[in-house]
């Protein structure tokens, strides 16, 4: 029986020159910590072994475009793409020493999808989509040197409203746990983004976080308290800035009752950084 | 809330290279052709992410458009990298 | 409160000629008949005096790629094109004498798309995806010369493995008529394509239709008997040639319990033409 | 059962007039960047499309595709409309 070896969440903005750009030598600093903790989660994840990596992530508009914009979708298939854009953003454009093509893990990837179509889910497919830095980032950090695992990329549609509700992400999360549980694979999941930054998406209010909130949900996902969690409306992620916490409340769902713990949390004016493991069973 | 004339011309000037440097050359021009009202268009050929943003455009689209987002907040206008484009306020330039 | 005021399903290649092609002389006659008893059709639901029709059909991989397949997806803005494709198929071909652009019923679109995702279902969204004749044809034949009602396409995604279920399709028709029942429009509502053709989408079986299986949804549709239909699987649907019926089980979700009338039912060896319209409350 | 690579080649050609035009004019040239394998690749180029549908290639690409396809599986051949383009059998070009 598959099991879920290594659970962790982070920051996917991970570039000590952006932050010094936007917000001085303090931003270099915490963004540095902030990928040390995640390079220190990456240690245990390298020593779990897994088959797979589950990367839940959002699209920045980049992978997808208004012709078709998913809610939930799988990327299906044998390999992906890291984003090539010319003129990339400076945190997309760190990845360029990063290997263009990756390994997915079809049969997992197959069976979140097929599975969840069965179930009720209405995942989109995808054979195409690349992977920005909201997945490589991370990917990135975590591993550092190491081979990167077979990955199975999901993207959540935390932006262009309406998006999936947080209880939604979450039974997504639950079924993920389903399907890897009927498998033969020991998996790794991690989801990306956060914590809060660009309440209302509004320009003018760039700059501009939550920590209230975010101690708020880091608390109740340190007791594993996921219910309150559930009731998170769109509203209040959106005044908060809290869009990509929809790709957590899907590894949420994954875990739970599964308790976090707190790798790092440090304050930026633009946005806060986190990084966090889950203790599983 | 949203606008999808703004959020499509965005979307096709982050991904179209050439419309880009048809819009950076000569901008009322580049979008002759775009259904927006006088306001977007105003704001477009400005390059007033601000605005744009505040009409409907989504914030990780007038950010990120190369040259002409403002990637990172910095309310980075056009004519600036126009006439300076290695301006040292866009770090993408750097 | 809102109402369906009409409800129809019909085969959507209505084209002579390429029945003609396809199945000589008969293959005319039949398919001049659905058209005659669909035009039929148009006059009540002209009558109706709806102020929107949604239309569920199907893509053709005309409006998506393969960078993102959706399971179900609705179809907003204010306008939508209709396919342009050089080279265009016949049957697409036929309706180059249409408007190239037509209205969407924005509130009534974005109240399923919102209300949807709010309800867990996990509805992508396009701006952008024109429609082919399996929108088209069948508003074209249903109201010849008259005005287009503003419009609400819905896609279902009816060919690419993994599909939705017959189920879950039912349920999201259910979503449809709540949505509907919620809001002040008197609507109109059509799903299209089928009968039975091209069994398992293979080449070396188009030609062939299963009239037992047909007659045998039929006659459920007829007694208004929806639990069978909603058992269909996957498999039954992927043999009979069936796939196109997932878009009549939504029209079947939104207007259960009431019975079928069939208007127009040929059998033509390429495929089973049919037009069947529902008796409302 | 579908295959991807198969796929992505078909809706290609279905979309892409040039590529198309490369194609008639020079199949195994046109395709020689695809990531195909040797059965895959010698169906495109004869236009075998009932063999590229076995192979997991979806039944509406490989009857659409404008003037490759079987457009309403007559089993029309590559080979032919090349030599023939106004060929009776292909409905679509009367
Ligand atoms: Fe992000
Ligand atoms: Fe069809």
């Amino acid at each position: 029986m598959g099991r879920i070896v290594f659970a962790g969440a982070m920051s996917h903005v991970l570039d000590p020159d952006y932050y010094q750009a936007a917000c001085g030598d303090v931003g270099r600093q915490k963004v540095t910590a902030v990928m040390a903790a995640i390079a220190a989660m990456g240690e245990r994840f390298a020593a779990a072994e897994a088959d797979a990596l589950v990367v839940i992530a959002d699209d920045h508009m980049n992978a997808f475009s208004f012709n078709c914009v998913p809610a939930i979708c799988v990327r299906i298939g044998r390999t992906v793409q890291r984003l090539i854009q010319a003129e990339a953003e400076a945190f997309d454009k760190v990845l360029e020493h990063m290997p263009v093509e990756y390994p997915l893990h079809e049969p997992l990837a197959t069976g979140i999808l097929e599975q969840g179509l069965r179930s009720g889910f209405d995942l989109a497919m995808s054979w195409e989509a690349p992977v920005d830095h909201a997945f490589l980032s991370p990917v990135n950090t975590l591993l550092g040197a190491r081979p990167v695992p077979p990955l199975v990329p999901i993207f959540v549609n935390a932006f262009i409203a309406p998006q999936p509700t947080a209880r939604r992400c979450f039974q997504f999360g639950q079924h993920v746990a389903r399907v890897v549980a009927g498998g033969p694979w020991n998996v790794g999941i991690i989801a990306t983004g956060g914590l809060s930054h660009f309440p209302e998406l509004l320009l003018s209010r760039v700059g501009e976080t939550d920590t209230v909130f975010d101690r708020k949900l880091i608390h109740w996902m340190e007791q594993g308290e996921h219910e309150p969690l559930l009731d998170l409306t769109a509203d209040e992620l959106h005044k908060t800035g809290s869009h990509e916490f929809l790709n957590w409340m899907v590894l949420l769902g994954a875990v739970t009752p599964a308790r976090a713990e707190v790798r790092y949390f440090g304050e930026l004016p633009r946005i806060n950084l986190a990084a966090v493991e889950w203790r599983l069973a | 809330m949203s606008r999808y004339a703004i959020n499509s011309l965005l979307y096709h000037l982050k991904k179209d290279a050439a419309l880009r440097a048809r819009f950076l050359a000569d901008p009322e021009a580049a979008i002759a052709g775009a259904d927006l009202t006088d306001a977007e268009r105003a704001a477009f050929v400005a390059g007033d992410m601000r605005t744009l943003n505040e009409l409907g455009g989504y914030l990780h689209l007038v950010m990120s458009v190369p040259r002409i987002g403002t990637h990172g907040g910095q309310g980075l206008h056009l004519r600036e990298p126009l006439e300076s484009p290695t301006d040292s306020r866009n770090p993408r330039e750097e």
